[in-house]
């Protein structure tokens, strides 16, 4: 690996962690041999390899990250343009002017500062051949820039922080050494499938980091259940798989035999691909992302996956696998972007699975009793709030929800864990918590905190990552997005409102009213509330790192101060790769009414468990919902409350019909096909050989009807019965067979020869 | 004379007796209907040594006559010692081969 | 290294039929240790001489036949003995040589029933001479010699060691590949007869070939199509091989699964499709139809069985469709996947039965619904059944993939003369089969490997994990499982120029088919 | 069929061997109702004296042939010692004279089925490729030339023939031999 070829001159130039980002996978890959053959030797029993290679591949990303900044910064050094200089966090940076409206509004005659946003940054890109068929060369290397860079940062940060906390709350596992091992494997699966340099090794990284998650989602595979979970997320993501396969080989031969993402997005931007290729290409991919990404039709598996250790959700099923579908779109966007024509129109399959996704998982949340459903539903609700940004054209918006989502969701579901080391290891929620706000302050602040940003509260992170999200549907007036999608901006309000009021039913029955289980929680030490408080510092603070124009002082839209869309600057790639998206305007309108329907989300459910709380006063009992309800009172809102409970009975049509039509009747009939038709016309010919045509008829006929009666069972030996006829051990039948077979094909071959 | 009236004598004599060795149950009948069948060849080998002019094919005729020999000398001790141990020699009740 | 340039195959294909004589001539008052040191002596010699021969293999010339010995054999048929390795047979042969010591280790302490590890070692040896002489062969004759000698002592195995119904299903094996062969003996007469000059030499038969009319050509193809598809299996031809998986024991099921399924699709590789090129394309989708019936079908029926050994030999007539699938495209993207798919499923397939053998042998039983927690039984032999089941459905990283994935890759873009439209709609349902083989596995996996043990009823029996040979047996085959899934390079590079120079007939580049014939054929299609 | 084979040999145009054709025709005539009588009869002795005539035909065959040396000892070796040699099985076997037949019907059948097959394709494939071709004996092959060629070039084919008639001389007594 060290005589790596350099692909792109240009990297010579960019920092030598850049150049080199391989090694950030593999000093995990190396924990995870490491751990799997001397882990249990050593003190930590292997968890104290797990925790170095992850800091070490943390650190390194984050030279990695500021010498991407650097190198962004060199670019635009190098371009000439005018530059800017301005302080951040005591490090001078170089920043050039960008108008973020440029693109919408060419018409203002900023010229000037739309050719400057053109700056392409090249990407840095290293790679060795991996092998070579049918004379194309396949490559293996990285592909590094602001995207992947950004996700090596989260998924190093968020994998060491679980590390961390997994040292406690699996303290004393039956298989303690095999769950940091696949630790291990999985974040180096993920940094992979981050800086994959082509679709090839994206689609290998993508199905690893999908056996990780089977391995660690089945880790107490002693029980039943969370086998069956984890066969379940295994199964449903090769559906999706499928498509990734089919998306990939279709993309391979459009870009002329190639899997290279760059050359892909290239020709995807200058159109030498036919748009209906990329049509069917992304809409194999979506398929993909649905399952990986737990898109609506797909994502079934994901409330499943908390049959896995709670640090494994917190890593796994809500801040860094589950987005490498969104990752995977974003990285190859431009195939979207055109192949879905998504600037300009107002709908498209991408924005719709997204904004489907987004309201049909928060409506679920509501129906859950255990902590970790809930979350894993908001996650597929978040998840479809990203999805659907890329839908409408609003790249960054999408990317930078990614990045302040992976903060607030993992301190919820580590909170979660939290919470449930104290109480018993239930999640429960309606049986097993409630008034624990007191006894674990330091869990129920953060807790608090993380909500706060997984609702948008200003100032916290997922307040602006979502008012950009809404912002870029382009259907508020006056935002000039991508695209005009009034439904999907409907849609992401009516999720902001779902989404405040669902958590704050979390929040009130697990913190709030009476303790209701039968143990003696107690806060947790500071293994686990230390990775809690670091998590919620940055869902307070990862907002900031894209302010837009003209918040706190960050100047106007042409004259960018202090933190002013530092994330868009340096992680949307700039260059023939990446498609013209426009960025949207940031309204204050927007923003403030999209806040006050979150709030008002807060405020009903709020003002429901007041009701709740004072009835439960007032009866002496330990009530978690009102005793007659609206569900109990309305037809139709309890018919659509079982609905809910049944999980739109998806989970019905998968298991009942699909799987059980495949594993039962199909494959049943199919075996009976084979033992009947086709082994039994085999041995009805052998047979047949021996006694003529007119005893093949009854035999035949015999058996047919013989079979269509019994149906099933008792197959082979019957066969076996049957075969042995020839089998008689007669010397003359014997002698019959041969010299018939012997005829025939000496006829067959005479007939070949004279014709 | 033409080369084929003694080929196609042979190929008839071939047939018959494979049909014998075919149908018939008495193992006897059955060693009789095998030396049909090698006479049958054995009438080819001739017809074709004389056709090519050479002596090669009276001379496989001899050993296959002399192979004939010892097998009718071999199958008749085992039909007798299938007449021994069976008190019959019905080919049919023979399965000892059966699996 | 004259030596080894002259006389290197010859010696490595012959040496373990001696060395089956030299077993059969011990008294066996010398005692049971002494054959096996002998027959493990013998097959490493042989291995010995093959991987001298890939340390000195020329990669930069992997098109053209090295080794090769071209000397007099039966004159009065004009069969020559010609033997030589190319990029295509080098992988195939070297899994032989590979195989075939690694069955005799494993066997060491546990010989089926009857035990008589004697007549059994000499068998395993005389089937690696057959084994690894159709892989060299390069005359139809010295091939089909080779490929009959493997059916004896199959049939000899499956019926002395196998289990309850070891007869009926040593029959049926032995008669499905008997047919198969005589169709396959006609093809190659009729080939012969219709050459100009007579010849069965595999590298003159190409050109000597061309005057044929087409449709004379496609009949022969089908000949072998029938013969040679009866050994991969494939899907109508298919019902011999559960019952001879099943009954078989575990090295037979080993060695069939490993080696004797490839012959049937080195066959089409090495040559019915370079010798009839046009008829190749012509057959070419028939050949995708019954493959990807074969994905499916194979996948269903694994998911209705209850025996573990079983499903695992359904699971290779889904695997070998996948293989057939990639040889249809008639693309060098499609045949290097499917070498590389044959060489996969040897070590993976192989590796399942060793495991289901070694199951067999501790839980008396492979009943599905009987197994349970061999994770908690045995924590090595689970994983390792873990990592096998992954391979087999085709994880990257594993050697299964680069069988599985390239092969639907390049059914995309079929060859030049073959219906796009009609490969496109085998990529889709062959990408469904992947997903039908990740839920038989994964159930299988499930169903033997997690969950309580269901041992522990019987109490006085305890269960051992993996013994010693068993380990010495699948080590290399984990290993190269992995190394082949990281580094496919390994295998490409040897097959690619190969496949390039056999496919030369019926490659069709920018400015049209190589081949006059073909271009004919193209150009009277497109003139309808 | 007989009729075809007269016709076979009695060509138009050729006739020269018009005496060796009709002598032919003859002989095959008897030999074919002979071999026909020798699988069908009941009676197993009659089925050994019906063979004593085809074979006695098949020695005159080879006599046509200019074989005489082979036409010769197939009388000697044949009629007069594997006939005996019969004889003396069905007697030792005490098998019953009259009645040997309860033989399946569909049994023969599928025997019949398969010797027509076969004659079918044998004839055609004789026809096919030699139709047109005769036999000139112009010389018939002496005793003294063919035992040249038995002990100059056959040599070792003689000698292994002579062991294998060893081997199935003991064998035969091994195997007959009651202990």
């Amino acid at each position: 690996m060290n005589a790596l070829l350099l692909a792109n001159e240009t990297a010579a130039s960019a920092g030598w962690m850049l150049r080199n980002a391989w090694i950030i996978p593999f000093i995990p890959a190396m924990s995870f041999l490491l751990i799997l053959l001397i882990g249990k030797r050593t003190p930590g029993k292997g968890h104290w390899i797990g925790i170095a290679a992850v800091s070490a591949a943390f650190v390194l990303s984050a030279i990695a990250g500021v010498q991407w900044i650097q190198h962004v910064n060199d670019a635009h050094h190098a371009s000439g343009s005018e530059e800017q200089a301005l302080s951040v966090g005591g490090g001078t940076l170089a920043a050039k002017t960008e108008s973020p409206t440029a693109g919408a509004a060419p018409a203002e005659g900023e010229s000037a500062a739309a050719e400057e946003e053109h700056v392409a940054v090249a990407p840095v890109r290293n790679s060795v051949t991996w092998y070579e068929n049918e004379g194309t060369n396949v490559k293996v290397g990285t592909l590094v820039d602001g995207l992947s860079v950004m996700m090596l940062v989260v998924v190093t940060l968020i994998s060491l922080l679980v590390h961390i906390y997994s040292t406690d709350y699996v303290h004393g596992d039956r298989r303690y050494t095999h769950y940091f091992a696949f630790l291990s494997l999985f974040t180096a699966s993920m940094l992979t499938l981050v800086i994959a340099e082509n679709t090839l090794m994206l689609l290998c990284a993508w199905e690893l980091v999908g056996v990780c998650s089977f391995a660690l989602i089945g880790h107490w595979w002693e029980e039943q259940p969370n086998s069956d979970a984890a066969l379940k997320a295994f199964l449903t993501n090769r559906v999706g798989d499928m498509g990734l396969i089919i998306g990939v080989t279709i993309l391979y031969f459009a870009a002329g035999k190639s899997f290279d993402i760059v050359k892909i997005n290239e020709m995807a931007n200058s159109g030498e691909i036919r748009q209906f290729l990329l049509l069917v290409a992304s809409c194999c991919l979506i398929a993909a992302v649905a399952s990986k990404s737990g898109q609506f039709i797909l994502h079934t598996w994901l409330p499943d996956a908390m049959a896995g250790p709670t640090p494994v959700s917190a890593l796994i099923h809500a801040a860094t696998m589950v987005v490498a579908g969104v990752f995977m779109v974003a990285r190859l966007y431009s195939v979207f972007f055109h192949g879905l024509t998504i600037p300009g129109s107002s709908i498209n399959l991408l924005a719709l699975v997204g904004a489907v996704t987004l309201i049909g998982g928060a409506l679920l949340a509501f129906v859950q009793n255990d902590i970790k459903k809930v979350l894993a539903y908001s996650t597929i609700s978040q998840l479809g709030y990203m999805v659907m940004a890329l839908g409408v054209g609003a790249w960054t918006a999408a990317v930078f929800h990614l990045f302040t989502h992976a903060f607030f969701k993992a301190c919820l579901f580590l909170g979660a864990g939290s919470v449930s080391h104290a109480c018993h290891h239930s999640f429960d929620m309606k049986a097993e918590m409630g008034g624990l706000r007191k006894i674990m302050p330091r869990t129920f602040w953060t807790f608090v905190i993380a909500t706060g940003a997984l609702i948008g509260i200003f100032p916290l992170a997922g307040f602006w990552s979502k008012d950009e999200i809404l912002a870029g549907t382009g259907g508020w007036p006056d935002t000039h997005g991508t695209g005009t999608y009034y439904a999907m901006l409907i849609m992401g309000m009516l999720g902001a409102a779902l989404t405040a009021a669902y958590m704050t039913r979390v929040i009130y029955l697990t913190f709030f009213g009476q303790y209701r289980g039968h143990s003696h929680p107690h806060e947790n030490g500071p293994r686990i509330t230390i990775p809690l408080i670091i998590l919620a510092v940055f869902a307070v603070g990862a907002g900031f790192l894209n302010l837009p124009p003209g918040v706190f002082g960050a100047g106007d839209a042409h004259h960018p101060t202090g933190w002013q869309e530092r994330f868009g600057h340096y992680v949307e790639p700039v260059g023939k790769y990446f498609p013209d998206v426009v960025h949207a305007t940031p309204s204050y309108l927007l923003a403030i009414v999209s806040s006050a329907i979150g709030l008002a989300g807060v405020a009903a459910a709020y003002a429901y468990y007041r009701k709740v709380e004072t009835r439960s006063r007032a009866e002496g009992r330990k009530l978690t919902e009102l005793p007659d309800g609206i569900t109990t009172r309305s037809k139709p809102a309890k018919a659509f409350h079982t609905l809910l409970v049944n999980k739109y009975y998806l989970d019905h049509l998968y298991n009942n019909v699909i799987v059980a039509g495949i594993k039962g009747p199909i494959a049943r009939a199919a075996y009976w096909f084979n033992q009947h038709g086709i082994d039994a016309s085999v041995n009805a010919v052998g047979k047949g050989s021996v006694i003529g045509g007119k005893f093949l008829y009854t035999y035949f006929d015999q058996k047919v009807v013989d079979g269509a009666v019994n149906a099933s069972g008792t197959l082979s030996s019957g066969v076996g019965e049957e075969l042995r006829h020839i089998q008689t051990g007669k010397v003359q039948q014997y002698a019959l067979l041969l010299f018939g077979g012997t005829t025939v094909l000496a006829g067959i071959f005479l007939i070949l020869l004279t014709t | 004379m033409l080369l084929n009236q003694f080929l196609l004598l042979a190929a008839a004599l071939f047939c018959i007796g494979v049909y014998g060795v075919l149908a018939r149950r008495n193992a006897v009948l059955v060693l009789m209907s095998v030396e049909l069948i090698l006479n049958a060849v054995n009438i080819n080998f001739v017809a074709f040594g004389a056709f090519n002019r050479t002596v090669a094919g009276e001379v496989f005729g001899l050993f296959v006559i002399a192979v004939a020999a010892a097998e009718v000398g071999v199958g008749l001790a085992m039909v007798l010692l299938l007449y021994r141990n069976r008190k019959s020699i019905d080919l049919t009740e023979v399965d000892l081969m059966k699996g | 290294m004259d030596f080894l340039e002259t006389w290197g195959i010859s010696i490595a294909v012959f040496v373990p039929v001696i060395g089956a004589l030299v077993v059969m001539l011990i008294p066996k008052s010398w005692g049971e240790d002494l054959y096996k040191q002998v027959a493990l002596a013998v097959s490493l010699v042989s291995g010995g001489f093959g991987i001298a021969m890939l340390v000195n293999f020329n990669f930069d010339d992997t098109g053209r036949l090295q080794y090769l010995v071209d000397k007099k054999w039966i004159e009065a048929i004009s069969s020559r003995y010609i033997v030589g390795l190319d990029g295509i047979s080098l992988p195939l042969f070297l899994l032989t040589l590979l195989i075939v010591p690694l069955c005799i280790i494993y066997s060491w302490n546990h010989f089926p029933e009857p035990h008589n590890p004697k007549a059994l070692l000499a068998l395993i040896l005389l089937l690696e001479t057959g084994m690894l002489g159709s892989f060299v062969a390069q005359d139809l004759i010295l091939f089909f010699v080779f490929f009959e000698v493997v059916l004896l002592p199959m049939f000899f195995m499956i019926a002395v060691w196998g289990g309850e119904k070891r007869q009926y299903a040593s029959l049926k094996f032995f008669l499905f590949t008997l047919f198969g062969s005589a169709l396959m003996i006609l093809s190659f007469l009729a080939m012969f007869f219709l050459a100009d000059p007579h010849t069965f030499d595999m590298r003159a038969l190409p050109t000597a070939l061309q005057g044929v009319a087409l449709s004379t050509q496609v009949l022969i193809f089908l000949g072998m199509l029938i013969g040679l598809g009866i050994k991969v299996p494939m899907f109508p031809f298919h019902t011999w091989l559960p019952d001879a998986h099943t009954q078989a024991p575990t090295v037979g099921s080993v060695i069939l699964a490993a080696v004797l399924l490839k012959l049937g699709t080195y066959g089409f590789v090495r040559i019915a499709i370079p010798i009839l090129p046009a008829a190749a394309v012509k057959v070419a989708p028939l050949i995708g139809v019954l493959a990807v019936i074969g994905i499916i079908y194979g996948a269903l029926g694994c998911l209705a069985q209850t025996d573990m050994k079983r499903l695992i030999a359904f699971s290779s007539v889904a695997h070998m469709g996948f293989v057939m699938l990639g040889i249809s495209t008639l693309t060098q993207f499609g045949i290097n996947a499917a070498i590389f798919g044959m060489v996969a499923h040897g070590l993976i397939t192989g590796m399942l039965f060793f495991i289901a053998g070694s199951v067999k042998e501790r839980y008396h039983t492979l009943e599905i619904s009987k197994l349970g927690g061999l994770l908690l039984d045995a924590p090595k032999m689970g994983w390792l059944l873990g990592l096998c089941v992954m391979a087999s459905l085709g994880l990257p990283g594993l050697a299964g993939f680069w069988g599985e994935f390239p092969a639907i890759l390049s059914s995309y873009s079929p060859a030049h003369g073959l219906n796009v439209e009609l490969y496109r709609i085998f990529m889709v349902i062959s990408a469904l089969g992947t997903v039908l083989a990740a839920g038989y596995l994964l159930w299988l996996l499930q169903r033997v490997a997690f969950g309580p043990s269901k041992s522990h009823g019987d109490g006085h029996e305890q269960i051992h994990d993996m013994h010693v040979s068993e380990g010495l047996a699948w080590a290399p085959l984990i290993a190269l499982i992995v190394a082949l899934g990281v580094y496919p390079g390994i295998m490409f590079k040897s097959t690619d120029a190969a496949v390039a120079k056999s496919l030369a007939a019926c490659l069709v580049d920018d400015k049209g088919p190589t081949c006059p014939e073909l271009a004919d054929m193209l150009h009277a299609e497109r003139g309808k | 069929m007989l009729a075809a084979l007269l016709a076979q040999a009695n060509p138009t145009g050729d006739g020269l061997f018009v005496a060796q054709n009709i002598a032919f025709g003859v002989i095959a005539a008897v030999m074919l109702v002979s071999a026909w009588r020798v699988v069908t009869t009941k009676n197993v002795v009659h089925a050994a004296l019906y063979l004593v005539i085809v074979l006695a035909g098949v020695a005159a065959q080879f006599l046509l042939l200019g074989a005489e040396f082979i036409g010769v000892t197939q009388v000697l070796v044949y009629i007069g010692a594997v006939i005996v040699l019969f004889l003396f099985g069905i007697m030792l076997t005490r098998a019953k004279l009259g009645e040997d037949d309860t033989v399946a019907r569909e049994h023969r059948l599928m025997a019949a089925l398969v010797g027509v097959l076969l004659f079918g394709v044998m004839a055609w494939a004789v026809v096919d490729d030699y139709s047109d071709t005769h036999v000139d004996i112009v010389s018939p092959n002496t005793t003294a030339m063919v035992s040249d060629a038995i002990f100059s070039q056959y040599l070792i084919p003689f000698e292994v023939v002579s062991m294998l008639l060893l081997a199935a001389l003991i064998g035969a007594i091994v195997v007959a031999r009651k202990d």
